[in-house]
């Protein structure tokens, strides 16, 4: 029984290992300037932790297919080295493990949120409400119009609670269902939530940061790839959870510019 | 390092039971940690009060000088009969059982006071417009904050009043031991001590300038 | 409503788990029989007893976030709930102030230490069976003890490690980070003694052992998954993914479910006073292992391509591919649910027809072994042990064979820690 | 029962107890005083914490009892209410982070 156990313990570690090996499982291409950094982070962390696992759960079916039911006259013995080997071992190895990791993906940390965005980016205000994302921009003026909580109705298409008659910064705020972005410039999210928790997730932009009510949170990125993603909430927050995304679509600059207009044009 | 390590066997002593670890009888072990674990309720309580006045702009300054009198007043009571409870506790251990029971209910009779003491002045606050989720003067959590957390620790006044009657009478009827009045009296001590953090935090840091 | 009484319930549970702590922490520091000293204490015992420590402090943050919690919900006020929300396009007005963030902090200060103390007591209990399937000590008794009570205290440290996209200050996820790494030493060290303990060891195969060989390779795979999520610049692309599912059933899941199963196999018949049918149990080992495997592996590649979780539906996106992975997913889950239906008629039916359980049936050195099956009232019928030797006392020569039970007046030549094996 | 026979002297008791009043008097005088709200906190939690110091070792009688209850104790809940500080940096971030502030 014990030969079977390290057989199937071995048979389990390799048909783990294959798919990652087989690079079949890796997330989407990075379109992001900071994504690499992560991706780098992730395929170190996948390298070190994939030769602990395969090593393990091996010398774990190694001693179980050697020592399973041994015969009477063997003597027990002690692994070379004892306790206090492995202790040392596990205190210098996986000591200089997680400072190696903890150091890179400090550094890795930092370069996304201790630096700050820079003064010419696209601001853009993402809103999550249930079960929608509306997104807002500045308009020719260059002033998000102040938001009203109380007039925000979804009857009257007045996601973001503007008011159009009092404040001249609304007028020409555009709203958009969907996010539209220029390719290569640096997009500052300022994100707030209308009713409770929801999240912000782009596989593809290697960003995710949860909407939190009551505190308003910013994030920047460049997106380097044209093309039209998909922006998830992970966060439950109700029945409709599994139908709240919307899309995120790269363009190119003129491309963004035409449908800016386009957008502007049916407010 | 081969050192033959040789157990002798055979029964020795008459103990059947490995010492206490800390020489103290086991229900005092057992408040005692109850007092760490209730100390660190508090404390987290305290923390979440600090946590949303740190972020609140408008938070309110409600407490006038009569209010900070009263306090006092209240702390005066409550660390006096943490007094009377030492006392209490002293006379059972020197084996004078009335006067232990006499200290205790005096302890008691100040417990009561300082809960009568606390209604009035949440009566007046309520009077003043004071209400779990609101106030006139500024942010609503300042009422929550405030009635939850003395509301807590009138929780453990009143009980601890509840305990040490029960304690009293089941020693003056033989039932409890001088152990148990002085296990009534750590707990006594420890609703005194949490006093000592609620005063400075809740009412002093609120006061009208 | 619903969820008030939730967090009612929660509030008594740490109540009662505050009042269970005390009597643990109390009965194991002063109710010890005569000789048994703190390190004499079997490592079951004392992965309780560390347990219950965790828990006297964890469950006093819970208590006062549920109160907080209840207020909100049912006398209006508003420690969580900050204002201007705007839920069905009403305005709510009698809330303002409070911050989720708040109860985020609260629940996880109390939620990481939760995680060690449901994966504690089934790392004792294992290492208590693998000794004795081993026939020898562990390469050291201590190490493994104080490695338990560094995951104790490391486990204050690192709740933020739940929170690194939470909106939470970006500077605390660098300070939580570090602290979850390290954790890693304390089990990594843990696990290479579980390892290191089968070399030259005599392995008896029984259903209990096999769940406890089945724990050790789930508490590394799903350890191993933590050196990812561990990192804030991972966790940016993994958290809300399955990968994280996959993580924490792996080692916190099914590792302490696999703890109690080796547990339930190890001690009904001490319980029961009858033995459970060893065939059906190892049925049992083979249909959870693998099918656990099948599970929650795929959870991970899930997780790493992106598969958000709490999806019940995925409608028209790309994902759309990945659900062949969810169907083999459900239908191993399917299996493995049924499999656990083979232990339940396995408990029921040796429970009352089992074949009845000699005292020790496992050679077993512990005191629970040295009275009858099952154990006579007030558990020793009124005799007080005296207990003469360090808990695991296996691979020597005695009059009983190749152990020594902690109570028997013999002498011999004491295995302490690795310094006695040749 | 209680082995640990030490008995502070009644006036020992007297004079804790006069500290403590003296104590929660001086916390009042610092209320009054004017500076701002950051310092008066730190005096008033220092002063609070020698005024739980003492009940703590007299009143409580941690001073008689082995010096292991409270190396077991006291550490435990330092560390506790200690990490618990963590909370501050998300508290300070609230106050300029609120929403529709714009």
């Amino acid at each position: 029984m014990g030969k079977i156990v390290a057989v199937t313990l071995v048979l389990i570690t390799i048909a783990s290992a294959v798919p990652i090996l087989a690079h079949k499982w890796v997330p989407p291409d990075d379109i992001s300037t900071h994504g690499y950094l992560i991706d780098e982070q992730m395929s170190d962390t996948m390298v070190e932790a994939g030769i602990c696992f395969v090593a393990a759960q091996m010398i774990l079916a190694a001693f179980i297919w050697m020592f399973s039911n041994r015969k009477p006259g063997d003597k027990i013995r002690n692994f070379p080295g004892g306790a206090m080997g492995l202790v040392i071992g596990a205190f210098v190895l996986v000591g200089l493990e997680v400072l190696a990791l903890g150091f890179f993906g400090s550094k890795a940390w930092a370069a996304i949120y201790f630096t700050p965005p820079s003064a010419d980016a696209l601001p853009v205000q993402v809103q999550a409400g249930q079960f929608a994302f509306y997104f807002r921009y500045q308009g020719p003026d260059g002033k998000f119009g102040p938001i009203h909580p109380d007039k925000i109705n979804e009857s009257t298409q007045n996601f973001y609670g503007l008011d159009m008659d009092d404040d001249p910064a609304s007028k020409d705020d555009i709203v958009t269902a969907e996010m539209g972005i220029p390719v290569n410039k640096e997009v500052r999210l300022l994100m707030h939530s209308k009713d409770l928790g929801h999240s912000f997730y782009v596989r593809e932009l290697r960003i995710q940061q949860d909407f939190v009510p009551g505190l308003d949170l910013q994030m920047h990125f460049t997106a380097t790839k044209v093309g039209r993603y998909e922006i998830v909430c992970t966060q439950l927050c109700g029945l409709g959870h599994y139908n709240m995304k919307a899309y995120l679509n790269v363009m190119s600059q003129p491309d963004y510019d035409a449908w800016i207009k386009q957008q502007a044009s049916m407010q | 390092m081969s050192e033959a390590h040789l157990t002798v066997g055979g029964p020795s002593g008459v103990e059947t039971q490995e010492a206490p670890a800390f020489a103290i009888s086991h229900k005092k072990l057992v408040m005692w940690l109850f007092i760490i674990s209730d100390a660190i309720t508090f404390g987290a309580l305290l923390f979440a009060y600090g946590y949303l006045r740190n972020a609140t702009t408008d938070w309110p300054r409600p407490f006038e000088t009569s209010s900070v009198i009263n306090a006092y007043a209240m702390t005066f009571i409550l660390v006096t009969s943490s007094f009377t409870m030492l006392v209490a506790v002293r006379a059972a251990r020197a084996g004078d059982k009335g006067r232990a029971i006499t200290w205790s209910f005096i302890t008691v009779l100040g417990g009561l006071i300082f809960a009568l003491l606390h209604i009035k002045e949440w009566l007046s606050l309520f009077g003043e417009g004071l209400r779990l989720f609101a106030n006139p003067w500024g942010s609503g959590l300042f009422g929550a904050a405030f009635f939850s957390i003395t509301g807590l620790h009138l929780t453990h006044v009143v009980g601890g009043c509840i305990a040490i009657t029960v304690v009293t009478l089941g020693y003056k009827r033989g039932r409890y031991d001088q152990g148990d009045l002085e296990i009534g009296g750590l707990y006594w001590h420890f609703v005194d001590l949490v006093w000592m953090f609620v005063v400075p935090f809740v009412y002093l840091l609120n006061i009208k300038h | 409503m619903g969820q008030t009484v939730w967090a009612c319930s929660i509030a008594i549970f740490s109540i009662g788990q505050l009042l269970g702590s005390l009597n643990f922490i109390t009965t194991t520091l002063d109710l010890r029989a005569k000789g048994m000293t703190l390190m004499r204490m079997p490592i079951s015992t004392w992965a309780w007893f560390i347990t219950s420590c965790i828990g006297l402090l964890a469950f006093a943050v819970l208590l006062p976030a549920c109160v907080l919690l209840i207020l909100d919900r049912v006398a209006g006020t508003s420690f969580f709930v900050p204002s201007n929300l705007v839920v069905s396009d009403q305005l709510i007005t009698q809330h303002s102030g409070g911050s989720p963030l708040l109860w985020q902090h609260l629940f996880w200060f109390f939620g990481h230490p939760e995680v060690y103390i449901a994966i504690l007591p089934a790392a004792g209990i294992v290492s208590h069976i693998l000794i004795t399937s081993y026939r020898r000590p562990l390469l050291s008794h201590k190490v493994v003890i104080y490695c338990m009570m560094a995951i104790g205290f490391l486990s204050y440290m690192v709740w933020g490690h739940h929170m690194f996209i939470s909106g939470m200050n970006p500077f605390s996820a660098l300070v939580f980070s570090f602290p979850t790494l390290v954790i890693t030493i304390p089990a990594t060290i843990l696990t290479l003694i579980w390892i290191g303990s089968l070399y030259g060891s005599n392995l008896q195969i029984t259903s209990a052992s096999l769940f406890a060989l089945g724990f050790i390779s789930m508490f590394v795979t799903g350890g191993i998954s933590g050196f990812f999520l561990a990192q804030p610049s991972i966790d940016v692309y993994l958290h809300g993914t399955y990968f994280v599912v996959g993580h924490f059933h792996m080692v916190m899941g099914v590792a302490a479910i696999f703890g109690m199963f080796a547990g339930t196999y190890f001690w009904a018949p001490k319980m029961f006073g009858r033995m459970m049918n060893e065939t059906l149990g190892k049925i049992h080992f083979w249909g959870t292992f693998v099918g656990t495997y099948c599970i929650f592996m795929p959870f991970h590649y899930l997780g790493l391509v992106g598969n958000v979780r709490r999806y019940s539906a995925f409608v028209d996106d790309y994902l759309a591919p990945l659900m062949p992975v969810h169907k083999f997913i459900t239908i191993a889950a399917l299996f493995t649910g049924a499999v656990q239906l083979i232990f339940l008629y396995n408990l029921i039916y040796s429970r009352f027809k089992g074949e009845a359980a000699p005292d020790n049936p496992w050679k077993a050195t512990s005191l629970e072994w040295t009275v009858t099956s099952p154990p006579p009232w007030n558990n020793f019928g009124g005799k007080h042990p005296v207990v003469y030797h360090d808990p695991y006392q296996y691979g020597i020569e005695s009059s009983s064979g190749d152990f020594v039970m902690q109570d028997s007046p013999e002498r011999i030549q004491t295995v302490r820690d690795d310094k006695k094996l040749p | 029962m209680n082995s640990s026979g030490h008995q502070s002297s009644l006036t020992m008791y007297l004079l804790v107890y006069v500290a403590i009043l003296v104590i929660s008097a001086l916390q009042i005088l610092i209320a009054y005083q004017n500076i701002d709200a950051y310092r008066i906190f730190i005096r008033m939690l220092l002063l609070a914490i020698v005024q739980a110091g003492l009940a703590v070792t007299f009143f409580m009688h941690m001073r008689s009892e082995k010096r292991t209850l409270a190396l077991f104790l006291l550490p435990a809940a330092v560390f506790v209410l200690a990490m618990m500080n963590m909370f501050w940096y998300d508290s300070f971030r609230l106050l300029d982070m609120r929403p529709f502030a714009h």
